[in-house]
């Protein structure tokens, strides 16, 4: 905890946080439209982007317009922002699957309330993991990270902002309404302390620029509107040049690169934290708030003599698999406690295939999982 | 500046009616265990419908390690300034911690092993403004806490506060602060040992 | 878009273009224009144009063209 | 200002590794309006790198991709909403959005109303041609009471949108009707509405013969055009008109014309404030 670098610490809530990190991840637009609890992102940013050097904000009418501004606001060079919960974040699943079509990079916070519907506007819940995954329909590629306190938070906003320009996709972040609630002291990195991304921008004259070019990374470069590089932009499957295409060959040659440019970088986004997993014989599996109480109920497992370790997801999708198959060496049982029916256990299961026993520990009545009901489950083995 | 005092895991809970300014009094006193003293805090509080009019509740962890679950679940130190906080928390108060109360207000308290002062009243009559009855009660708190330093606090309240309120909670707090001296004594011996047993 | 005398434009029409929609043959001021047996927009009388630019003005998939018929001089 | 010389002009304005005839069908008049709007851009000297064209989803929004402007082909409804974005980002840019009456009318309605009302400084053509074309010929909340389409067999009960007057409602700065067939005067309002500060509305009656006509009997395109031959009317004519001479007449001309600044405009003059303040501050 304590650093020899002097930091300016605040005590902040976690969507204070959100804000900070934006800012220093470069994020110059906010579009949004309020809803509880994620509001105090967009009232911050409202005070700080017009103040900001070269910060746009504005609201608009509703969550759709908000995706569609921020959308707008990226093709035209932008690290754009928005930020919403439950019900806004079903609206704007159109619009992120235009994001993820376009390639236009962009962050999306989600803090989670409980649904579905407006359920429990105050009230914490986890049951938008695989709505953030598969909520926009068709095939795409997505990233999905969350963050467990306040610092993460922070911390995790600029990693969102990153991955968005350093793979030209939206990238949503799912907090949770008590993560997002809570104050907390954090430290402000000093400048440096980040290494910050910014998308590539075409180093050829325009008239020899394909906007969805194959490259090495499979992410095309990404011209901002009016920079003289004019090309077509479209939600429809397209070719190399942008323009509308139904060809197979073409289609498929879109499709998989759109995966793979995502797929093929796992190491880079797929992140993970590891307490006492080591020699494990149980491991928890746990993402937002609830890892908070896994590790406080790890610790004390540990205290009384089991071996427990929590392996605390911050990406949830592309999932981490490998993380979780390295435990699955010595790991017994695996504990996967979450403020829903079941979302990520899924994935936990679909990777385990078997070979360690996984326990659920679901909560849905907008109350958090406490750190006495996962040891409980710790200590049956 | 004296070594501060060690704690694991040391949670309070503000509670009481909307209007008191009960969320304020937790973030302000949070900032300053967290910057001030330098404590890891976590502050959570009851938002929504309840917020408005209704009860209003504000919690703080604080510890001098790493702070893994946020909520406080069994109190340290309850401050109720309403008789339904009071009767909805007290449950909550680990065995030995400690209730705080608005004496005038919880005319009922549920054991007579408690800390009152007609915070309302005081606030009234010696600041001349009802709304620092919040200030006044972060003053007591902070001599009833072991761990906190009067200096400190008050200088992270006035960083905290907008200009035109600071003297106003100045006076307020070193109010609050005194009465407790006079009528609560030195900090309560539960707290008195680092819990490290 | 200036009238001119009779004789002096040159009217294009490019077939691949054209949809045969018949706007510009209807309304075609000279009756400079006419659908041939496949449909297509073709210029019949191009001597009768007056260069009143109806035709490309409104020919929804730009495949009519009217110029001078004499080269511009050309310009720096 | 350059002199408009017809179509070769907008060939140089068309995209030349895109594939043409363009697909609309025959007689349709959106290619007329993509015209116009190319003579227009041109005529008022405004660079290629500078236009932005936003479309919807519909007939209107394939316009787009034919032309080589900075080109953005969005979602149903939701153009508005992009271009709010890029106006936002960039004031510089000339953002123009096509849309259609189902697009900005129907499913785009709030956004339409909410970009008045805001008076971000877009352009927003909406293409009015009574019907949902692409998907076959539904009825929009533009199709007249009375005409039939393929969710009206038995004849539309709703009435239709006046979008002028919705345009008016919202607070829109500049609104503006004409048609397909008075092209030289759908140019000049085209112009204004792209050249004057704030929300620009233009709707432009554009006949629909596949979809609309065909059940509405209208024997062919060239009927739809001499229909708007004889049935719109300039405003300032129209105005002079008693009640029973307008009968189904449909003014066309300018209706509104604010000149009020736009969103961005406002927003970049507050942030000049907020920085100087600060400046000033930090200077002490």
């Amino acid at each position: 905890m304590a650093r020899r670098k002097k930091k300016q610490e605040i005590f902040a809530l976690g969507n204070e946080a959100v804000v900070e990190g934006a800012l220093i991840a470069g994020c110059t637009f906010y579009g949004g439209y309020p809803i509880t609890p994620s509001s105090e992102i967009m009232e911050i940013m409202a005070s700080r982007l017009p103040a900001h050097e070269d910060g746009v904000f504005v609201q608009m009418e509703d969550e759709i317009a908000s995706m569609g501004a921020v959308i707008g606001a990226s093709l035209a060079g932008r690290k754009a922002m928005t930020a919403t919960s439950g019900p806004g974040f079903s609206l704007m699943q159109e619009h992120l699957g235009y994001a993820c079509m376009a390639e236009a990079p962009c962050v999306l916070v989600n803090v989670m309330r409980g649904g579905p519907s407006t359920g429990l506007p105050t009230s914490p819940a986890q049951g938008d993991v695989l709505q953030a995954r598969w909520g926009t329909h068709g095939d795409h590629p997505i990233i999905v990270l969350s963050a467990a306190d306040v610092q993460e938070c922070l911390e995790m906003t600029i990693k969102a902002f990153n991955m968005a320009e350093k793979y030209r996709t939206p990238v949503i972040l799912l907090i949770d309404e008590i993560t997002a609630h809570t104050r907390e002291k954090i430290e402000l990195p000093n400048p440096g302390d980040y290494e910050i991304h910014s998308r590539v921008v075409p180093s050829m004259p325009p008239e020899w620029y394909k906007p969805y070019e194959e490259t090495v990374r499979g992410v095309p470069p990404m011209p901002p509107i009016g920079s003289g590089y004019r090309f077509h932009v479209t939600g429809l499957t397209h070719d190399r040049n942008g323009y509308p295409t139904s060809r197979p060959d073409e289609v498929d040659e879109l499709m998989q690169r759109m995966h793979r440019k995502i797929d093929q970088f796992f190491y880079d986004i797929q992140l993970t934290e590891e307490t006492t997993c080591d020699d494990a014989d149980v491991v928890v599996v746990a993402y937002g708030s609830v890892a908070r109480s896994a590790e406080f109920a790890v610790q004390q497992a540990r205290e009384s003599g089991v071996k427990a370790g929590l392996l605390k997801l911050q990406t949830l999708f592309p999932y981490p698999r490998r993380a979780m198959e390295k435990l699955l060496a010595h790991a017994r049982t695996l504990v996967v406690p979450e403020m829903n029916m079941g979302q990520i256990s899924r994935e936990v299961k679909r990777v385990n295939m078997g070979r360690a026993s996984v326990r659920t520990i679901n909560r849905v009545d907008g109350q958090i999982i406490t750190p006495s009901e996962i040891l409980k489950v710790i200590m049956q083995g | 500046m004296k070594q501060p005092m060690e704690l694991q895991r040391f949670e309070i809970r503000f509670s009481g009616l909307g209007g008191q300014g009960i969320i304020t009094l937790g973030k302000v006193m949070g900032a300053g265990l967290a910057l001030g003293h330098g404590y890891n805090v976590t502050q959570t509080q009851s938002y929504g419908p309840e917020a408005r009019g209704g009860s209003s509740r504000c919690d703080l962890v604080v510890s001098s390690g790493r702070i893994s679950f946020p909520k406080a679940e069994s109190l340290d130190l309850l401050v109720a300034l309403s008789q339904e906080a009071c009767n909805a928390y007290y449950p909550y108060l680990k065995p030995g911690g400690v209730l705080v109360i608005e004496s005038d207000i919880v005319k009922q308290p549920p054991t007579n092993h408690y800390l009152g002062l007609p915070f309302t009243q005081l606030a009234k009559d010696k600041v001349g403004i009802v709304q620092a009855m919040n200030t006044v009660v972060l003053g007591a708190l902070t001599h009833l806490l072991p761990f906190t330093v009067q200096r400190v606090m008050r200088k992270s309240m006035e960083e905290t506060l907008p200009a035109k309120i600071r003297a106003v909670n100045v006076k307020a707090f070193n109010l609050g602060h005194r009465e407790a001296k006079k009528h609560f004594g030195e900090s309560p011996e539960v707290w008195g040992v680092a819990p490290e047993e | 878009m200036a009238k001119k005398k009779k004789g002096q434009s040159k009217v294009t029409v490019y077939p691949d273009w054209c949809k045969g929609c018949g706007v510009c043959v209807s309304f075609c001021p000279a009756k400079v224009l006419e659908l041939d047996e496949t449909g297509k927009c073709h210029v019949a009388r191009e001597d009768d144009c007056i260069h009143c630019g109806f035709c490309e003005l409104h020919c929804p998939d730009f495949a009519i063209v009217v110029t001078d018929k004499k080269p511009k001089d050309e310009q720096a | 200002m350059n002199e408009v010389t017809g179509n070769e002009i907008i060939h140089q304005y068309l995209r030349h590794n895109k594939k043409f005839p363009h697909v609309l069908c025959a007689g349709c008049g959106h290619g007329i309006v993509l015209g116009s709007l190319i003579r227009s851009v041109h005529s008022l000297d405004i660079p290629k790198d500078d236009v932005v064209i936003v479309a919807g989803i519909g007939c209107s929004g394939r316009l787009a991709v034919y032309v080589d402007f900075n080109t953005i082909h969005t979602t149903h409804g939701r153009a508005l909403t992009f271009a709010t974005g890029i106006k936002m980002s960039n004031p510089k840019l000339k953002v123009i959005c096509i849309m259609g009456d189902g697009d900005a009318l129907s499913i785009g309605g709030n956004h339409l109303i909410h970009a008045a009302r805001r008076n971000i400084g877009v352009t927003a053509l909406i293409l009015n041609n009574n019907i949902y074309g692409m998907t076959g010929g539904q009825s929009s909340p533009a199709t007249p009471s009375g005409s039939t389409s393929m969710t009206a067999p038995f004849g539309q009960l709703e009435e239709s949108f006046d979008t002028v007057s919705l345009g008016q409602g919202a607070g829109a700065n500049y609104v503006a009707r004409g048609t397909v067939f008075h092209v030289q005067k759908l140019e000049r309002l085209m112009c204004e509405a792209i050249t004057k500060p704030g929300f620009n509305m233009l709707e432009v009656l554009t006949p629909c013969h596949t979809q609309y006509g065909r059940k509405n009997k209208f024997k062919g395109p060239v009927d739809m055009y001499k229909w708007l031959k004889k049935t719109a009317v300039p405003v300032e004519r129209y105005q002079e008109m008693k009640e029973e001479q307008r009968g189904d007449r449909i003014p066309i001309g300018v209706f509104t014309d604010k000149g009020n600044p736009g969103l961005e405009e406002r927003y970049f003059g507050l942030k000049k404030e907020l920085l100087a303040k600060q400046q000033a501050a930090e200077g002490k």
